[in-house]
């Protein structure tokens, strides 16, 4: 009888942190469970690094435990981000995480190399090729989203063969690699190859399609620490690698449905340019634009409301406002419901996160197909910041580059009120007939200002009443 | 090494398919805490990255061992808080209606 | 032998996750083909009688894989025939109304 | 550059198999797709099958051979059985998998012991313990279910004691042999008492709970195949097992539910014995009863016609003819829909296959939960053979055995027909008053003839309008 060797206590932690991992991914499906994800997550965390410090090969703690404790000084404030700075967040952690994946695997080379089996330097190259080109697109992905970079895409003549000449030409090295592992000095090309890639295949991409981007790289930082996990042969690793490389397949493909536009489009289209020059002759229609007084009355007389917040709402951090709003309504007894567009904002999810953080129940949150069908009887159809998810051009107008994609239909309510603060494009870059129908007001202004100035009356006018 | 290959080959395929089949599943309200929970799941390579840094093998595995762990160790601290944060953002109504 | 346990265990608990996610999915329609299917699949068993029989070390092992293979493989032929026969017959209508 | 050893050729089969093995329950997912789920199932063994017989350590292909060729005699005619014979041919089944997983992991023990490591012998006597009581268990289902065996369950004093000193005995030598593996002589043990404890298992288990008994076996079947898989060290074999035994588990899960009954209580209930124990005192109240005349004459007039099938149909092979009536009710531009209750019948789906086979569209054949909404704008609900599955006891009768157990609300249709051969209770023994309200006609009479009578009447009119 002896003794449960060390080895495989450890073997048990990974296998339970990984079995923690799922459930953790399980418990996502519903905000009511969330919460317990959460702890699944970190829980498995703690029960796999601390049963790898005490894996009997570690010679020497001082270096780790001054980088554990580093990391946790770096990790905190990314931690306490402003909601709005999730996006170039993510995109910075993912960097992170590449960069951890690539090191290790410069590293596991070179403590390898020269004499490294086959298998073991396909899947080493394919951890650094993925790694490195994913460090320096996110890092690009962050600056764009963070505005430190310009946002517009940067397009210059066989972009695309360039960009595709770079790749291949790692490829090549990598498998020659393979065949010949005895060659070292080759193994650099594919860190500073992928690291110039990563660049250059973000330059051509608009700033606003940088979420869809994020969410491929996301699926990219995942299949290179599954990679890692081949090499150092560690199944948690695989598994957590495959969890991660699914959920970014999932939103990217998510996103482009949403958007009605191939991953093609959204890597080589250059999209985001688009914004500057405006489609065809600009309108000059005429449209009816009310004060916040006149939004005011038409509010306080419906019965049924839906608000349509976009990613003006988030540039304005207008949610608090809207709250107040909610709250004055809802007071007088008028149904309230939100409607959000699977891309409405500039992340997945963007909206409900916004807010949530305004404290508005997310049962009122509505999806897409939830809300559509009960526009018809809506009264109001308030639009905060929303241009494209809104378009009705997107159903009807073949030409336009929207064509196709699923949009909220406000167009089916009484009225419609838009706050913006002009006739200006959204991100698609293209106008927006809903402005010109009857039914709708346009409400020009910062969407907080001018939703506080509504809340104002509201109130104003409930004292008198 | 082949036996290895093979067996990390299945592991890998049952973990892709489980996290396609779940993460379908995840509520769109959610996909914003999602992206950066996975994210804070990911960074387990922080493990790999310990290894490496306390093996001492060589002085370049030691450093970028080293390194590897404080990127990997920001995104699990970072990735794990701001996604409670998100999460507790979220609440019913006090008398949810239909 | 110690490695194969933990690996064998990961590609257990990951098929599992994996069945219970799919099967639960399977429509009530199809509850008895799929008693049927499944049965047929689990008979991959025949492949560890093959190698029995085949290998010939003692008597008793290639009698018993004999046998194995023999109940194995009526599994499978059984199994995927009559599950194809009663799938066969679910035909949706011409003009199917909702 | 060595060619790819055909190793890793038999290894990369058996990786394929196995993703064709998750695809093919996968697409079991809707009817559309199944029949490629068989293909995709059939497609994996074939490469599985053939890789292994690739296998270099295979000496002699005689057996072998005559072993397939055997199988697929006996296997074609197990194919064949009527529908009405599928309960015992998958209890058959589950007894032949069982079987070849006991041979060999018998054969496997002799093969290694008495240096048998600990945690191969473990798995070892997991797989012989389980694949054996599966065998015994399955047969005796199938004896029971084929009317072979006495239906009604057979119970003792203290049975169920000594049914769990059985199983804890062989748990017991099983831990032994781990300890000591040079015990050799016990291992028969691990055969002969699970052998026997299979039989003890289902002897107190009425002949109507077999269905879910059998998903009970079904759910051992595939664990003991893991645990092969274990043994040998065959990934294939565990994927195989986990899913077979996920399937079982929730079929199993779901008919208790559906029943509202616990495992427990299936298992230790001895719930069949009540159908020969008549509720209370025999009700006597009149009930309203009508000739086939009468029935088509209220089926001609009526606009929705929602038909429950039950055990009934199955037993009198009625398919044809009500498929004949749906024809004829539809050709008059009646709305003809089927209530399928989950365990309306003797299995899972029993229902659905049987109508199936009668070429009735699936998507006319709806869930309990889909179509339990639609009974109030039901004129008539026209029950062919069933019973419990309507009793509105398990509704308001706390007191009833069938309290709390889903059913369908045929009590709100406006006219209610019931087509039995007698007041006699259903699986549960019980009265159903469903039969004694006024919208109610009970229409005596063998399913198959009943119901061919009204159709005759129903084209007779036909032909005089
Ligand atoms: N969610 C994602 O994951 C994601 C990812 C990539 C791309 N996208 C794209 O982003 C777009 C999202 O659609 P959307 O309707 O939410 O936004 P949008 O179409 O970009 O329109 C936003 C509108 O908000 C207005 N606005 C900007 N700042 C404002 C402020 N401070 N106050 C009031 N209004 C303000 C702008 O009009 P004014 O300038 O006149 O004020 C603009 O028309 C879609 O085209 C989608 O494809 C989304
Ligand atoms: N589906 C499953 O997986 C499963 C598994 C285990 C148990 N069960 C149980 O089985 C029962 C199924 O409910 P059910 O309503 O379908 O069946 P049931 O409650 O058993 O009733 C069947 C009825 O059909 C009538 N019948 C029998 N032979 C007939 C014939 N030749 N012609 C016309 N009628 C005939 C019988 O009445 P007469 O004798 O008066 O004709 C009997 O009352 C449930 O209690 C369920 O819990 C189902």
């Amino acid at each position: 009888m002896t003794p449960f060797p060390i080895d495989s206590i450890i073997e048990l932690t990974y296998l339970i942190a990984t079995a923690l991992f799922v459930m953790s991914l399980k418990w996502m499906s519903s905000p009511t469970t969330a919460r317990h994800g959460v702890w699944a997550g970190e829980l498995g965390m703690l029960l796999a690094i601390v049963g790898t410090l005490l894996n009997r090969s570690i010679v020497d703690y001082k270096w780790v435990a001054i980088a554990l404790v580093l990391g946790t000084i770096i990790g905190v404030p990314l931690g306490k981000v402003q909601m709005t700075a999730v996006p170039q967040r993510t995109a910075l952690s993912h960097a992170f995480g590449a960069c951890c994946v690539t090191l290790v695997g410069t590293a596991e080379f070179y403590l390898r190399a020269p004499a490294v089996p086959k298998f073991m330097m396909s899947v080493l190259s394919m951890e650094v090729i993925l790694g490195s080109l994913t460090f320096t697109g996110s890092l690009m992905a962050a600056g764009k989203l963070q505005e430190i970079l310009p946002q517009r895409p940067i397009l210059f003549k066989g972009q695309n063969i360039v960009n595709l000449g770079m790749l291949l030409v790692a490829i090549g090295v990598a498998v020659f690699l393979v065949l010949h592992p005895d060659h070292t000095y080759l193994f650099p090309a594919l860190l500073a190859i992928p690291l110039l890639f990563g660049v250059m295949m973000i330059i051509p991409i608009g700033g606003a399609d940088m979420p869809t981007v994020i969410s491929l790289l996301n699926a990219y930082a995942g299949l290179s620490a599954s990679a890692m996990g081949f090499v150092l042969d560690s199944k948690l690793l695989i598994v957590a690698g495959a969890l991660d490389g699914a959920s970014g397949l999932i939103l990217s493909v998510n996103m482009s449905k949403a958007m009605n536009r191939s991953f093609s489009n959204v890597l080589f289209g250059g999209f985001g340019q688009e914004q500057t020059v405006a489609k065809g002759g600009k309108e000059t229609r005429p449209v009816r634009s009310a004060s916040p007084e006149e939004a005011a009355e038409i509010l306080a007389v419906a019965s049924k409301v839906v608000i349509v917040p976009g990613y003006g709402m988030a540039v304005a951090q207008a949610q608090h406002k809207v709250r107040e709003l909610y709250d004055n309504l809802t007071k007088r007894g008028i149904d309230v419901k939100f409607a959000i567009h699977p891309v409405a904002g500039r992340m997945p999810g963007h909206m409900n996160v916004l807010l949530a953080e305004a404290d508005i129940p997310y049962d009122k949150l509505l999806d897409m197909d939830e809300i559509n069908g009960e526009f018809p009887q809506t009264d109001v159809a308030l639009i905060i910041g929303a241009n494209d998810v809104t378009n009705p051009a997107a159903r009807t107008d073949t030409t336009s580059p929207i064509f196709g994609m699923p949009i909220l239909d406000v167009d089916k309510a009484h009225t419609v009120m838009v706050i913006k603060r002009s006739m200006a494009a959204g991100f698609a870059g293209i106008d927006n007939p809903l402005y010109y129908l009857d039914k709708t007001l346009m409400l020009f202004g910062d969407a907080k200002g001018f939703v506080g100035s509504i809340v104002r009356e509201l109130s104003g006018s409930g004292n008198h009443g | 090494m082949k036996m290895d290959l093979i067996t990390s080959l299945y592991v890998f395929m049952l973990a892709a398919i489980v996290g396609l089949e779940v993460i379908r599943r995840v509520s769109p309200l959610l996909h914003t805490p999602l992206m950066s929970l996975t994210n804070a799941l990911d960074a387990i390579a922080v493990v790999g990255a310990i290894l490496l840094a306390g093996e001492h093998k060589t002085t370049l595995s030691t450093v970028l061992g080293t390194i590897a762990i404080v990127a990997a160790t920001s995104n699990v601290v970072g990735g794990f808080f701001i996604t409670d944060r998100m999460l507790k953002m979220f609440k019913a109504s006090r008398s949810p209606k239909p």
